[in-house]
């Protein structure tokens, strides 16, 4: 069932665009930072690209719209020193890529104070496979926003737009999660297995992650190697769960992964999962204070150990 | 004379040829997607979209063992793969934008070392192309030179009849022979061809982008390109024409494999040497080798580029960077 | 190609006897990379490991596998035989084939396959072995004690005495601690002012000792041998070393009552004062709190009267680094306090015995003062409202200590005890006074310690009720004391005319702030926490620092004395060296791919991770990245099973020695 | 700032005793409330909550008493008031006991045939006036302060017991009814037996033993120097009130000692009039006292 | 217990990942008492369980074994005060990765055996052989390892044979 009352209005993006673009203005022209990372429109219409703008005069290239997909918080990080290297840097930031931002903090890969921040509040975006032409609805919004509770990110530097009423959309991903827990654990497998055996390792998965920042990824060491690096099935496998376990209590849930896997691999399931496992054994969410620890480098001693005999 | 062959006749052909004990590959539903991948019958070949990887796997494996090797108290044993064990293919329902990139590929590997492993793959193979009727903003085989209905690497060529089924044309020898083999499949006549796709991409001046490579190795052009590339492997790995490869041994001392597998030069790693030196060490470098590797390069050695505008790098990056974009800039330097 | 030896045992019968050793050897023969297999009766005895020392040369061999017992037997054995072949210790290693295998299985095929598995994975793992060399790090042999009560002193004069420079740092302004507080200790009565203070003397005229009183640790910095510390002397307004301690000064000073602390606040002091006459050093300090002249700067009368000229009102704190190799805390304990619901603590307090309003309820400390000869009243038992001899005395035992419901579990240890000493001193000083003792349990483990207690109520008629107090009020001048005495089953109402709490011991305020400093662990109730509770009871997990006293947990003097020569004797173990060498099995980060993201800071349970900057010739930070101190590093290896990109690895247990393990699978 | 009309509304469970023999226990309750604003709607069809003798007998129906009478009043608005200390603390008890015992408060609401809430906040009447309506609003409303007038707070066994239960006040030492009463102006005494128990259990069983608790407790109160004591339970206002007399001929020694609901007294001072606080139903005339402190 | 050898027709492949301190020395004391256990478990020794990387787990699967078993000191007896707490967690995580993946967490158990529980080790290697062996070789793995993606297929014998070796 959709009607018009049921998409989300682009009014609301337009606005937050104006505003970007004249804070970044504001920003650049003052020196109070020396980059601006922010969205810019791809040359196919209803397409948008990560730009980093350093001349205040192409602050007017910024948008912000339903594709502005990417989490920016990549290129904040280690595995982007040239962007790294421009000084102090403004960031244009949804909420859910905010987390990423607080989460790297807690790294001790970001300094808040190196950073300038601005949140935009967020709708939704568009879906992997959603027609580009349409505006926001049910049909077309990407799975992570279905379930969005940060729509309006906090402590920034400055937050623009303003949040209307969302239509209710239904939360796919955690349905997902829920039918694959359902399953007896053959099923599963073999369910990970065909996704897995799709994974060309082109490692998209890995490069767009804002946590694997690592100079020198686990899994491509040789000595001694710990994964396969060629793209059989066995490999394939190994390199999914070693992703998963690293991000485990680290993720945020921007769900890039699973946005950037050219083979539609349902990576944020398993994300989703360990945030989920991780929470519950330990209250632990990913993402909103820069804690000094996650919860796999601390420890309480009553922890829960149910499993072991 | 001009062939048809029907729908039904088609995957009738794809049915007798896979009980011959021919492989047969082509357009197959996988999951939400399609891709190249061994028919099991007729039935699954599926026609609707352009598949998510190009069909250069027919031939250029995502992953292929080259020996394996076993350890005992005499010495290392080590077998060789034999090239000649290798499946006959027949390679079905590929677009144009993916067939032209196989002769494309046969200079490289048939240049100063012959690579068996590829040219045996390339001599089995039979390569049934399909003209295009549908293009989405990501297709610009047309800016490239390329064409819908282009049979460039093709062995027989089918073009989509208004009236359902195809005209088959055949384009060479290695077709002729397979269409006479099945001779009874096929009909006489031509039809009327389906319009054809239509990139909306102009045509691009492919000696004057060489020119400009040729005389801007230093250009802030890459970094404000390339800066926001994350260095995955997506757009070679889907890339019909990209042909980098890997050889890692697998396994432990006693025994294992050496396996070659696709590379992407967008890695960080994929220049890295032994000693700790990274000649291409910031992404902008490597973007800028893809571009010239393939406008420049390869044109400057082979005579011919290594894109057939499929669009599939564009569609994949999970940054969005666009290939058509970059070209179409350097066209209008 | 490696050329390793494998060396299977008999362990006389106990391994052959259902092991099929020889076919082991023969299997390990053909393992690529083996040089030499062998099986011998004992691999142990000289013999074999001749045999073993004498293949190393002759095969040229490059690691060894001793297939025997379980390396906790004998690793040390063949490493040092190893070594004395030539070869690197580390790059031998045993294959347990007989408490893993040869004793828990019979069946002799099973067990000799199971055998050669074994020995199977410790060639693959002895492949991928690295030469590791001991770690030594420089000794400072020269030690810091903080803490100047009975424990801190005990130390120190026991590693002055060893011939070692100490650094003793106090916080009040004379040593003591305690233990100069005291009137008689427990079991033999004897006076603790006279057993303690010609070891404070002792301490003031020891020339390896440095004291610094009225002094605090501001910073530590370093490792075991090789430790920084910053010592705050905070202004005591009088030069030390002018003062002659001759106290005219405190004899002028106007200002008298000031409430004396040392006393419990039941006498007075001027404001520049010695806390107690036999004080170390004896050098006065001037209360500034109180002191007129600090106050209104009205005054100066002590400047005046000052001979020597030592008074220096404008004195300022003072910062001294020193280095030291090795640390030992004995910062003690205190008294917990019924008169206020501490903020933020875990304790509830005490509501039902008014919180502290009553005047006539003290705590034991209290108590020894006024039994102390030299204490305020000149050891005249009087109660603090009116100055009258108590007739009728309470003491009331456990008060806060193993009171689950407010907050402290744990026993104080020394009250049964010292409650009996005061009901007998009592008895001593008031010989028509009766004492009633309110006890749960009465604990009196120690020598001669259960025959003192029989004695208080035996021969000192003491009355002990078993039984908990639940409230005291106040009733005219006496204090109405209601309890319930469980073994007769009835409630107990006693009025009386004074009543000494025995509060539970507690760590010294601030003890957490200290062990921060420190890097030392302590429990939820801020005692420090030992490295093992029983096998390592004055190590601190981190290496290098020692605990003595009540800082740990609560203990009596004798307990103290010997956990403060322990301490002592720990400290001089590690001054026996010149450098402390260490088994070589610790983290070390590949800095070129480290990224610093501290994971392995986070984890280590030794603190042992710092964070280092790489910087280039100019002195540009390039990059931060994690550095493990050796010297530090505890070898747990919890660092690279969390670090992402195995940026750190433990010698010894390396990725690719565990992977190679599991690969022979 | 006084509190604008239904500023603060309480669901109110009076309990049995206030409507017997604490009849003026409920009416000051209801005038102070009215007086200072704050609305009170009465549980409908609350049952006894079973002190004291339920528990003892029946867990499972003690528990269940006021779970029914938590169910019944989460049908109406606010967080409720409870007057008698001993209703309270059954009310706290079993939210207190239900929230950690699944077992159990399965067993109740399948006897009370319904949800227990066991979030509604029960509140006693000192904690509304001292926390929620606050001690400088309730000075700024008296009228008349209770100057001169010494008053011995009582809070009995229950107020603030047992530890970690009702969470009014500090358990052994609390200040709550001397803060509240103080802000009417009274002066209060420091005295011994506060907090210890009236002998209630025992009324009509061994009213030997309550004799001489409640005799100890006038006692003390005496031997403060006050007039009066104050007090916030029925039951310890039974005992303290009824058998003083008794206490009296007992010990040999004269009292005179009115006991007062805490809400008669502020009542009293907010200006409700004397007549409606059942001043006439106490036992030990207080109207002496009052008038000679010229407070009536 | 296992005094006749008996007629299994699989006999699993148990790996055990053991502390150095505790478990280690627990198994040690079951050799020294003579209890008997089965004779399928192959231990590796580290310093502590805070040293074992979950990788190592995913490892012994991908290289065979058809049980895993992760033992080490009691809460609160770790030689390194608090390896096996940090253990603790990333195991809990791991395991729950595993479960979702669709591994059979029967062939995964994780024990507490002090030095002083020869009697524990023994039951706990007991037990785990016991279940492996009633479920059955550790297929999933096994199957993965020989599989290639189609464009990498021959048929070639040896990788038939691989395939058919199996258990």
């Amino acid at each position: 069932m959709t009607n018009s009352a049921q998409t989300i209005d682009p009014a609301l993006y337009a606005a937050v665009t104006d505003a970007v673009r004249a804070e970044a203005r504001k920003v650049l022209e003052s020196g109070a930072v020396a980059a601006v990372v922010g969205w810019q429109a791809g040359r196919r219409a209803g397409t948008a690209m990560p730009t980093i703008v350093t001349d205040p005069a192409k602050a007017a290239d910024l948008i912000f719209s339903p594709a502005c997909v990417n989490n920016l918080a990549l290129y904040l990080t280690k595995a982007k020193k040239e962007v790294r290297g421009k000084g102090k840097i403004a960031i244009v930031a949804k909420g859910c890529d905010l987390k990423a931002l607080v989460g790297l903090m807690g790294e001790n890969q970001l300094k808040r104070e190196e950073l300038h921040i601005i949140g935009v509040v967020c709708a939704g975006v568009q879906g992997a496979a959603a027609d580009r032409s349409l505006p926001l609805s049910e049909a077309t919004i990407a799975g992570k926003c279905r379930e969005c509770t940060v729509h309006t990110p906090e402590n920034t530097d400055v937050t623009v737009g303003t949040l209307t009423e969302l239509p209710h959309f239904t939360p796919t991903e955690s349905a997902e999660l829920a039918r694959l827990e359902a399953m007896t654990p053959a099923e599963r497998w073999s369910f990970w297995k065909e996704h897995f055996s799709r994974c060309i390792r082109c490692y998209a998965c890995r490069q767009v992650c804002p946590f694997c920042y690592c100079e020198q990824c686990l899994c491509d060491r040789n000595r001694p190697q710990a994964v396969e690096t060629t793209p059989r099935p066995a490999g394939n496998m190994a390199w999914h769960i070693v992703r998963a376990m690293h991000l485990a209590g680290r993720c945020a849930g921007c769900a890039e992964c699973e946005r950037a896997c050219p083979m539609d691999i349902p990576l944020n399931l398993l994300n989703r999962k360990m945030a989920r496992e991780l929470k519950e054994l330990y209250g632990h969410e990913a993402g909103f204070k820069p804690k000094e620890k996650g919860p796999l480098a601390e420890y309480r001693e009553d922890d829960d150990q149910s499993f072991i005999k | 004379m001009p062939k048809t062959i029907t729908e039904q006749n088609l995957r009738l052909l794809i049915d007798t040829l896979v009980k011959e004990g021919t492989r047969v590959v082509g357009p197959r539903a996988a999951g939400t997607m399609t891709l190249y991948e061994p028919l099991a019958t007729g039935e699954e070949l599926h026609l609707g979209e352009l598949p998510r990887r190009s069909a250069k796997e027919a031939f250029f494996p995502l992953c292929e063992t080259i020996l394996t090797y076993e350890k005992d108290k005499e010495g290392v044993k080590v077998s060789d793969i034999d090239p000649a064990r290798f499946p006959e293919t027949v390679l079905i329902g590929a677009r144009p934008c993916d067939v032209a990139a196989a002769p494309v590929l046969d200079a490289v590997f048939s240049w100063d070392f012959k690579d068996e492993f590829f040219l045996e793959r390339r001599r089995k193979t039979t390569i049934i192309g399909l003209a295009c009727t549908k293009a989405d903003d990501a297709c610009f085989c047309t800016a490239v030179g390329l064409s819908p209905s282009d049979t460039k690497g093709s062995d027989l060529f089918l073009t989509p009849l208004k009236d359902g089924g195809y005209r088959c044309d055949v384009v060479t020898e290695k077709g002729e022979a397979l269409l006479s083999a099945h001779a009874g499949l096929f009909a006489d006549g031509t039809g009327e061809p389906l319009p054809l796709a239509e990139p909306t991409l102009g045509k691009l001046d492919l000696e004057k982008i060489r020119n400009w490579l040729d005389s801007h190795f230093e250009d802030p052009l890459w970094e404000e390109i390339a800066q926001r590339c994350a260095g995955c492997g997506a757009c070679a790995f889907l890339c019909p024409a990209c042909h980098c490869f890997d050889i890692v041994d697998e396994g432990g001392e006693q025994k294992g494999a050496r396996r070659k597998s696709w590379d992407a030069c967008g890695f960080g790693k994929f220049t890295g040497h032994a000693s700790g030196h990274n000649p291409r060490d910031v992404q902008p470098q490597r973007y800028r080798n893809r571009i010239m590797h393939k406008f420049k390069y390869y044109h400057d050695k082979f005579g011919q580029r290594l894109c057939t505008g499929c669009g599939r790098c564009i569609r994949a990056c999970p940054v969005g960077i666009d290939i058509a974009a970059v070209l179409e800039e350097i066209n209008n330097k | 190609m490696s050329r390793i030896g494998v060396f299977v045992c008999h362990c006389g019968e106990n391994i052959s006897r259902t092991v099929d050793v020889e076919k082991v050897a023969a299997e390990a023969a053909r393992i690529p990379g083996v040089a030499y297999a062998t099986d011998y009766k004992y691999m142990c005895s000289d013999p074999g490991q001749g045999l073993l020392k004498k293949a190393v040369a002759e095969h040229k061999l490059d690691g060894i596998v001793v297939a025997a017992c379980s390396p906790r037997m004998h690793e040390k054995t063949f490493r040092n035989a190893a070594k004395s072949a030539g070869l690197n210790p580390f790059l031998c290693e045993m294959a347990n084939i007989r408490e893993h295998c040869s004793w828990v299985h019979e069946d002799r095929e099973e067990a000799t396959e199971k055998a050669s598995a074994i020995v199977e994975m410790m060639v693959a793992r002895v492949k991928k072995d690295r030469k590791l060399v001991p770690i030594t790090v420089p000794v400072t042999k020269r030690a810091l004690v903080i803490g100047g009560g009975i424990a801190g002193i005990q130390a120190a004069l026991d590693i002055a005495d060893a011939g070692h420079r100490v650094v003793l740092v106090e916080r009040e302004p004379s040593i003591g601690g305690h233990m100069a507080q005291l009137s008689e200790t427990f079991p033999t009565l004897d006076c603790s002012q006279c057993i303690m203070t010609p070891k404070m003397v002792d301490v003031a005229n020891h020339p390896n000792i440095t004291l610094h009183t009225y002094s605090e640790i501001e910073a530590v910095e370093g490792y075991i041998g090789n430790f920084q510390i910053t010592v705050r002397k905070k202004a005591r307004s009088v030069i030390e070393e002018k003062c002659t301690g001759c106290g005219v000064c405190s004899a002028k000073c106007p200002q008298k009552k000031i409430p004396n602390t040392f006393d419990k606040n039941l006498g007075f002091r001027p404001a520049i004062y010695v806390p107690f006459p036999q004080a170390v050093p004896n050098t006065p300090v001037i209360d500034r709190e109180h002191c007129t002249r600090f106050i209104n700067g009205k005054c100066g009368v002590c400047q005046k009267v000052c001979g020597p000229g030592a008074i220096d009102y404008e004195q300022e704190d003072r910062l001294i680094v020193e280095p030291v190799g090795a640390i030992v805390v004995a910062t003690g304990f205190e008294l917990y306090s019924i008169s206020e619901k501490p903020k933020g603590s875990p304790i509830k307090g005490y509501g039902e015995f008014g919180h502290g309003t009553i005047p006539d309820v003290i705590d034991g400390l209290t108590f020894e003062r006024l039994a102390s000869a030299s204490g305020p009243t000149g050891g005249k038992i009087i109660r603090p409202s009116d100055g009258k001899e108590p007739k009728q005395v309470v003491f009331v035992q456990c008060v806060g200590s193993r009171a689950r419901e407010k907050g402290i579990s744990y026993c104080s240890k020394i009250c049964c005890m010292y409650t009996a000493k005061h009901t007998m001193l009592y008895k001593h000083k008031v010989h028509d006074g009766q004492a009633y003792v309110f006890f749960m349990d009465a604990r009196t483990p120690g020598k001669s310690y259960d025959e003192f207690w029989r004695r208080a109520i035996e021969e000192e008629e003491a009355v002990y009720i078993r039984g908990m107090v639940s409230r005291l009020y106040q009733k005219g001048d006496k204090v109405v004391v209601m309890g319930s005495d469980v073994h007769v089953g009835v409630q107990v109402e006693i009025e009386a005319d004074l009543v000494v709490l025995a509060t539970a011991v507690q760590p010294r305020a601030g003890a957490d702030t200290l062990a921060q400093k420190l890097g030392i662990s302590y429990d939820s109730y801020h005692f420090y926490s030992e490295a093992h509770a029983k096998l390592k009871p004055v190590e601190c997990a981190t290496a290098g620092i020692y605990l003595a006293g009540a800082c740990q947990g609560p203990k009596d003097i004798p307990d103290t004395v010997s956990q403060a020569s322990a301490a002592a004797a720990k400290v001089m173990t590690l001054f026996a060296r010149d450098e402390l060498e260490r088994e070589p099995i610790v983290a070390k980060v590949n800095e070129r791919n480290c990224v610093a993201c501290l994971y392995c800071k986070k984890v280590c349970p030794y603190g042992a991770v710092e964070e280092k900057e790489i910087r280039d010739r100019q002195g540009n930070l390039i990059r931060v990245v994690a550095y493990v101190n050796p010297g530090v590093c505890g070898g747990c290896g919890t660092c690279q099973a969390s670090c992402p990109s195995k940026s750190v690895e433990l010698d010894g247990y390396t990725d690719e020695q565990i992977m190679a393990m599991i690969e022979t699978l | 700032m006084t509190p604008a009309k239904n500023l603060l509304t309480y669901s109110y469970y009076p309990g049995c005793s206030l409507h017997a023999s604490a009849k003026e226990y409920d009416e000051s309750t209801r005038g102070l409330f009215k007086a200072l604003k704050i609305g009170l709607q009465e549980v409908p069809d609350w049952l006894c909550c079973g002190a004291t003798p339920a528990h003892n007998v029946d867990e499972l129906l003690s528990l269940s008493l006021c779970a029914k009478n938590l169910a019944l009043a989460d049908g109406v608005e606010g967080d409720l008031a409870v007057a008698c200390a001993a209703c309270f603390s059954r009310l706290k008890v079993t939210q207190h006991h239900l929230a950690d015992n699944d077992a159990k408060r399965t067993q109740v609401e399948y006897a009370i045939d319904g949800k227990v809430n066991l979030a509604k906040p029960v509140k006693h009447l000192l904690e509304i006036l001292a926390k929620d309506f606050g001690l400088d609003n309730l000075a700024a409303a008296v009228h008349k302060p209770l100057s001169g007038l010494k008053v011995a707070c009582y809070y009995g066994c229950l107020l603030t017991r047992p530890p970690d239960v009702p969470q009014l006040d500090c358990v052994e030492a609390p200040t709550i009814m001397e803060r509240v009463i103080a802000a009417a102006g009274a002066e209060t005494v420091d005295w011994s037996h506060r907090m210890e128990c009236c002998g209630a259990n025992f009324t009509l069983s061994r009213p030997g033993v309550v004799l001489k608790l409640s005799g100890d407790i006038l006692q003390s109160a005496k031997r403060a120097g006050a007039h009066c004591l104050m007090v916030a339970c029925p039951l310890c206002h039974g005992n303290l009130d009824i058998r003083q007399k008794e206490i009296e001929e007992a010990t040999g020694e004269r009292f005179d000692m009115p006991v007062f609901y805490m809400t008669q007294l502020l009542a009293l001072a907010v200006g409700v009039s004397p007549s409606k606080l059942g001043f006439d139903s106490m036992i030990v005339n207080p109207l002496p006292l009052l008038r000679e402190k010229g407070l009536v | 217990m296992h005094a006749h050898k008996e007629n299994h027709d699989f006999e699993p492949k148990i790996i055990a990942f053991v502390c150095t301190w505790c478990t280690y020395a627990g198994a040690d004391l079951a050799g020294t008492s003579r209890m008997q256990y089965p004779a399928n478990t192959r231990v590796v020794k580290f310093p502590c369980t805070g040293r074992i990387d979950p990788v190592f787990i995913l490892r012994a699967f991908q290289k065979g074994a058809d049980g895993v078993l992760v033992s080490g000191c009691h809460p609160g007896d770790c030689h390194y005060m608090a390896g096996n707490f940090h253990a603790r967690r990333r195991f809990a995580a791991f395991r729950a990765l595993l479960d979702f993946i669709g591994v059979d967490l029967q062939r995964l158990q994780f024990s507490w055996v002090s030095a002083a529980e020869g009697g524990k080790w023994v039951e706990v290697a007991t037990e785990l052989t016991e279940r492996v062996r009633a479920l059955g070789p550790m297929r999933e793995f096994k199957e993965l390892e020989a599989e290639e993606q189609w464009s990498g297929v021959i048929d070639t014998p040896e990788l038939q044979e691989a395939y058919n070796n199996i258990p």
